[in-house]
């Protein structure tokens, strides 16, 4: 069977018998970072043509269907206008900090890839503290989110930062919390644990309703933690034009784009390892003939199947629901998420201490 | 916190909502002061798409003047010009024949529920839900497509004259208004569905953008935003014209007073012009469509005031004549612009969002403003 | 791989957007004009300064935030053995999020978690 | 209330009125001194109640202008107009924005169209048209070489 | 008392969300009730009512007759100046000078389609016809002659 993790090994131990071990090093390194950036290239074009789709369809029209075969390549057209668009920066600008500002979100996007299991035994970097440095690094994405809005001068983008700051730092507090209540059940930080504790069934099954509870959590936590509607205060368009983004253009903006886009990818497959057993197969039970069949999926195929499945909730939300005001925003969090989820933790763990689970 | 404002003191972030703005609909230009999210003034800044239409039909005769009209509200143009074809009529004191009567009724309701679906699906694209806006078209092109059959136009119909209608119904009509209220009642739980249900917009309309009764009559509030706050003010009910005495439909009040009553109104408005389409549809007069008039129309001397309840309120028409083919003077009274003059009242206090909130409820059109 | 697979993300990450705005330099031909350069807001010029003191409100809640994610932290190793640890974790952890509910309601109570 | 019986009120509050024939309202004519004090009469005398001003607007005449006020009450549902003669160099007249507050853009309209100051409007700038314009377009001398299209 | 409000509130809450995305689930995977128009594509199928009104035409009949007398009704009835009519003095073979037609030009830029020049009238020589795509990369191709060439009035219109 054609898997990820013989393909790396057998690249792995090929590079290390031709060359010597620090050029077989930087060759995989190389390889790494040429993958990661293919990844995310594809994944852009991928999730900004199926955003569109999903919109479309349910906004009873077709969509793009002009370019390409149904309009497959019409995100690669948009990119190839994005290109060639000019990059303004502003006058009154903070030259600086507004060219940055698109370098930091992407790095907070690229780093946050390290730790996912993308299938069997694929993963850039299997940390033991994964779920701890997944929360540490994207609470940075906030600061390059206030960078671009202090930056443009703008009052628009300085509206628009200040509130998705109070916004994102808000809901980690809720989103830390949901995870928690996995890492509770799991006994581990590390992804690959986390994963392998799900072999006889997913946490979200296995897990009663504490889980579901921590689930609908997370979901509506990592919507606001990456400023998808109904959370998209930080945008806004009717109110603030495009929000910290508005003076962003060209290729600047077209990453700002990109990043928002790689984090959705980010967060839903954080949420398919926690809850929905990352790259595990479906087993019940003892159905041992359907367990079999399930196996012959490419475990690849799970992780991606069940990211895009999370995907395409958050952009259900996204297409259903009205935006929220900027109070009821933060009361939602504080009034509602962070006290259910606080007792919630203390479910699942009576939970985990009792063994009240499969 | 409340009592500073209304003032400009330091700290205070003066921001430009529009004149190329999403939430304006438009070319409405309104300079916000804020501090932090909380407004403290809204001042309205207009005429960037000011034609002066009062002084172009100082040199335009009684036949032409109307279509100029159009092009005020022109969400609801048919009853624009339908307010001045009552004006000339006024003057000229000429009898509509029933048939003619009953057509520019039908037709009144149908650009009401039109203009109520654009407002209803663009109110839900300002509070951040795109989905409405689509569905909305949806059947605001059932009723611009029948609009088009009978009229010649969807949008600028120029469907009235003096005296009555351009052209006779269309021999379809009657069936595809049919067609259409039944889509429109299989569709219009949708509605609720979508928005008026969902908690999300619940707590982003309710108690925001609040106008209590007495400040709806001193701004001059016509229309459904008085009736949200529960002054009677419908001209169809309060001065009949045309067969609007004969049908029967009820004025919708609100006592609420916010966004969210305003909401209302004007979704069981189109439910009430349903009723009211629905009584006189199978009950269209034989008979001409038109009284017989002069080529070349000369209104008495004197001064004429006709009125309409519009999608958005009370458009009244002010004709002085000196006996002459053009008007010496003529002047429209637009809903929206009595409207517009509450937003800053209504706005105060909140946030940004509610602005949004408000203005969407307003259902402004800025050419009605301007012009 | 171990941590070195950061710098490697990082360099990626910095030549993927350097790269990016670098191709786009070249097939750009930008005209000046000084309309350019001038800050969005809606086609009029902007009025007074943007870079000036805010409202406190947001800052409130990052205080807030730093307080609980702190806590937050604290969480973390404990959430690791709690199942090895048993009955007595659970206790310690009612003691902890006790206290920290007590300062979630003294916040809620002072009025800090009201929007203004 | 029929038109007689609101012109019995209406001489018994200002003596200086006189009523002009003809329009389906009854139309007051007073002038432009007296104006404050009887829009003030107008709003809470018991029996008239003209809470809700309708419609403001000017009307060049050539020799002078005529503001044109149109009020209904709410409560009995009666119509006035009431017309007050300007002088057309320099036309001025007490604003009622304060009784009417509905009254404030429309006379903002007033001025930037006709050119009648309004004394004491709390923001009496042009509404329309840009501040540095010079001329007032609804008047019948107006003449605009650039913008106006004759037919 | 107040658990049960704020579960109430919850539960309420997330059931209106829940309707809404049913409503936009079922419209995600019921395309037929897509009603997207795909405009160029459909332009044969695409059937604009008789009475729309695209712009002004003087009908030609198969002898290149039209029915203009050049009474300029249309002209005066027009609130743009949209239509203007040249008329010239035809010579009948009795030697009688008669006004007829010239040139009748028509600004489609100044048009707004309001159809008063077609009630105006009084031959029935100019209707709307129903071609709306009139984008032109010159402005001065909309300004238009409307009588074909050689075209001449047809017998018995007064």
């Amino acid at each position: 069977m054609l898997s990820f993790h013989s393909i790396t090994d057998s690249i792995d131990s090929w590079l290390n018998h031709t060359f010597s071990p620090t050029v077989a090093l930087l060759l995989e390194c190389t390889i790494v970072a040429i993958a990661a950036i293919a990844l995310f290239a594809t994944l852009g074009l991928v999730l900004v043509l199926m955003e569109r789709k999903v919109a479309a369809f349910m906004q009873i029209r077709m969509g793009p269907n002009r370019v390409g075969p149904k309009g497959m390549f019409q995100s690669l057209a948009d990119t190839i206008k994005l290109v060639m668009k000019e990059g303004l920066t502003p006058d009154g600008a903070d030259k600086f900090l507004f060219n940055l500002a698109p370098f930091i979100v992407m790095i907070v996007a690229m780093l946050l890839l390290a730790p996912i299991g993308f299938a069997s035994g694929f993963q850039i970097w299997d940390i033991n503290i994964g779920v701890l440095y997944i929360s540490a690094i994207s609470s940075i994405s906030v600061i390059g989110i206030l960078m671009a809005g202090w930056a443009s001068n703008n009052k628009y983008s300085l509206l628009g930062a200040m509130r998705s700051g109070a916004q994102i730092v808000s809901y980690e507090l809720s989103a830390g919390l949901s995870i928690l209540s996995i890492v509770v059940l799991s006994g581990s930080l590390q992804l690959s644990d986390i994963v392998g504790a799900q072999s006889n069934g997913w946490w979200i099954f296995k897990g009663h309703i504490p889980v579901i509870i921590s689930f609908v959590i997370f979901i509506i936590a990592v919507t606001a933690e990456t400023n998808r509607a109904p959370f998209d205060l930080a945008e806004a368009e009717s109110e603030l034009t495009a929000g910290f983004h508005t003076e962003y253009s060209g290729m600047k903006f077209a990453l700002i784009f990109l990043a928002e886009y790689i984090n959705i990818f980010i967060v839903c497959a954080i949420g398919a390892t926690l809850f929905f057993g990352g790259w595990m197969p479906l087993h019940i039970g003892n159905w041992q003939s359907f367990n079999h069949i399930m196996d012959y999926i490419p475990s690849s195929l799970w992780f991606f199947g069940k990211t895009f499945f999370l995907i395409f909730v958050i952009m259900w939300f996204r297409w259903t629901f009205p935006r929220l005001r900027i109070d009821q925003l933060l009361q939602l969090e504080w009034k509602y998420l962070l006290p259910i989820s606080m007792v919630n933790l203390l479910l699942v763990t009576v939970m985990a201490i009792m063994g009240w689970y499969f | 916190m409340i009592e500073e404002i209304g003032t400009t003191a330091e700290g205070d972030l003066v921001i430009n909502i529009g004149p190329q703005h999403p939430a304006t609909h438009g070319v409405l230009h309104l300079v916000v002061t804020l501090n932090g999210e909380t407004i403290k003034k809204i001042e309205p800044h207009l005429g960037y798409i000011h034609r002066s239409i009062e002084k172009m039909c100082e040199s335009l005769s009684y036949r032409q003047f109307i279509y100029v009209t159009s092009r005020m509200d022109y969400l609801s143009s048919h009853i624009n010009n339908h307010a001045c074809a009552m004006c000339v009529e006024k003057g000229l004191q000429i009898e509509v024949p029933p048939r003619a009567q009953v057509i520019r009724v039908l037709m009144d309701e149908l650009t009401r529920i039109a203009s109520h679906e654009l407002w209803w699906g663009a109110m839900a694209m300002d509070l951040g839900a795109f989905t409405p806006f689509f569905h909305a078209f949806r059947e605001r092109e059932t009723i611009n497509d029948i609009m088009e059959e009978t009229c010649g136009a969807r949008l600028t119909m120029n469907y009235m004259v003096p005296g009555g209608v351009m052209a006779d119904l269309h021999p379809n009509f009657q069936k595809r208004v049919k067609d259409f209220i039944a889509l429109y009642k299989s569709k219009i739980s949708e509605y609720d569905e979508l928005v008026t249900g969902n908690i999300i917009f619940q707590g982003r309309m309710k108690d925001v953008g609040f106008l209590s009764k007495e400040d709806a009559i001193s701004y001059g509030c016509t229309g459904p935003i008085a009736r949200g706050s529960g002054v009677s003010c419908d001209i169809r009910k309060l001065y009949p014209y045309e067969v609007y005495g004969q049908v029967e439909f009820d004025e919708v009040l609100e006592t609420r007073c916010d966004s969210f009553g305003r909401y209302l109104i004007r979704l069981r408005e189109m439910q009430q012009s349903i009723r009211i389409i629905e009584q006189l549809i199978d009950n269209i007069p034989g008979g001409d469509f038109q009284a017989k008039t002069k080529a070349v129309l000369k209104l008495p001397k004197g001064e004429f005031y006709a009125r309409a309840e519009t999608a958005r309120g009370e458009l009244g028409v002010y004709i002085i004549s000196e006996g002459g083919t053009t008007p010496y003077r003529i002047k429209f009274r637009s809903p929206g612009f009595s409207n517009l003059s509450a937003l800053d009242h209504m706005a105060r206090g909140g946030k940004i969002g509610d602005l949004v909130a408000t203005m969407g409820t307003l259902d402004l059109v800025i050419p009605d403003i301007d012009r | 791989m171990g941590s070195i697979s950061l710098i490697v993300l990082v360099l990626a990450a910095v030549a993927f957007s350097a790269g990016g705005i670098l191709v786009a330099k070249i097939f750009v031909k930008g005209t000046k004009n000084p309309q350019k350069g001038q800050a969005y807001e809606c086609g009029i010029k902007t009025e007074g300064t943007t870079w000036n003191q805010f409202n406190v409100g947001y800052y409130l809640f990052a205080l807030i935030f730093l307080i609980f994610d702190v806590e937050l932290i604290f969480i973390y190793p404990w959430a690791v053995v709690v199942k090895k640890v048993g009955m007595m974790a659970l206790f310690e952890i009612l003691v902890f999020i006790f206290i920290l509910f007590m300062g979630f309601l003294y916040a809620h109570k002072k009025g800090a978690l009201k929007w203004m | 209330m029929t038109n007689e019986e609101l012109k019995i009120i209406i001489s018994g509050i200002e003596t200086t009125a006189t009523f002009e024939e003809g329009g389906e309202w009854i139309n007051v004519i007073i002038g432009a001194d007296q104006w404050k004090d009887f829009a003030q009469k107008l709003r809470n005398t018991q029996g008239l109640d003209l809470d809700y001003l309708f419609c403001v607007t000017c009307v060049d005449w050539k020799t002078h202008l005529t503001m044109v006020y149109h009020f209904t009450s709410t409560i009995h549902r009666h119509t006035i107009v009431v017309k007050i003669k300007l002088d057309r160099s320099e036309p001025a007249i007490e604003t009622v924005s304060d009784i009417w507050r509905t009254a404030e853009l429309h006379e903002r309209e007033a001025y930037d169209l006709f050119g009648v100051s309004f004394i004491n409007h709390p923001d009496l700038r042009r509404l329309f048209l840009t501040d540095d314009w010079v001329g007032w377009p609804l008047r019948k001398d107006y003449e605009d070489p650039i913008n106006m299209i004759k037919l | 008392m107040f658990l049960k409000d704020y579960i109430t509130d919850i539960y309420k809450g997330v059931k209106s969300l829940l309707i809404g995305m049913r409503r936009t689930g079922y419209y995600f995977t019921h395309h037929k009730e897509i009603i997207t128009q795909q405009y160029p594509d459909n332009r044969e199928e695409l059937n604009l009512p008789t009475r729309f009104r695209g712009e002004v035409i003087l009908l030609h009949d198969e002898n290149n007759e039209h029915a203009c007398t050049g009474c300029t009704a249309c002209e005066l009835a027009c609130p743009n100046g949209t239509i203007k009519i040249i008329t010239k003095f035809d010579v009948s073979p009795e030697g009688k000078k008669k006004k007829a037609l010239d040139t009748f030009i028509y600004h489609l830029e100044l048009c707004t389609m309001c159809n008063l020049c077609v009630v105006a009238c009084p031959t029935d020589a100019i209707v709307m016809a129903q071609n709306f795509e009139h984008s032109v990369y010159d402005r001065s191709k909309l300004t238009k002659k409307l009588n074909k060439p050689g075209s001449k009035i047809r017998e018995g219109i007064e």
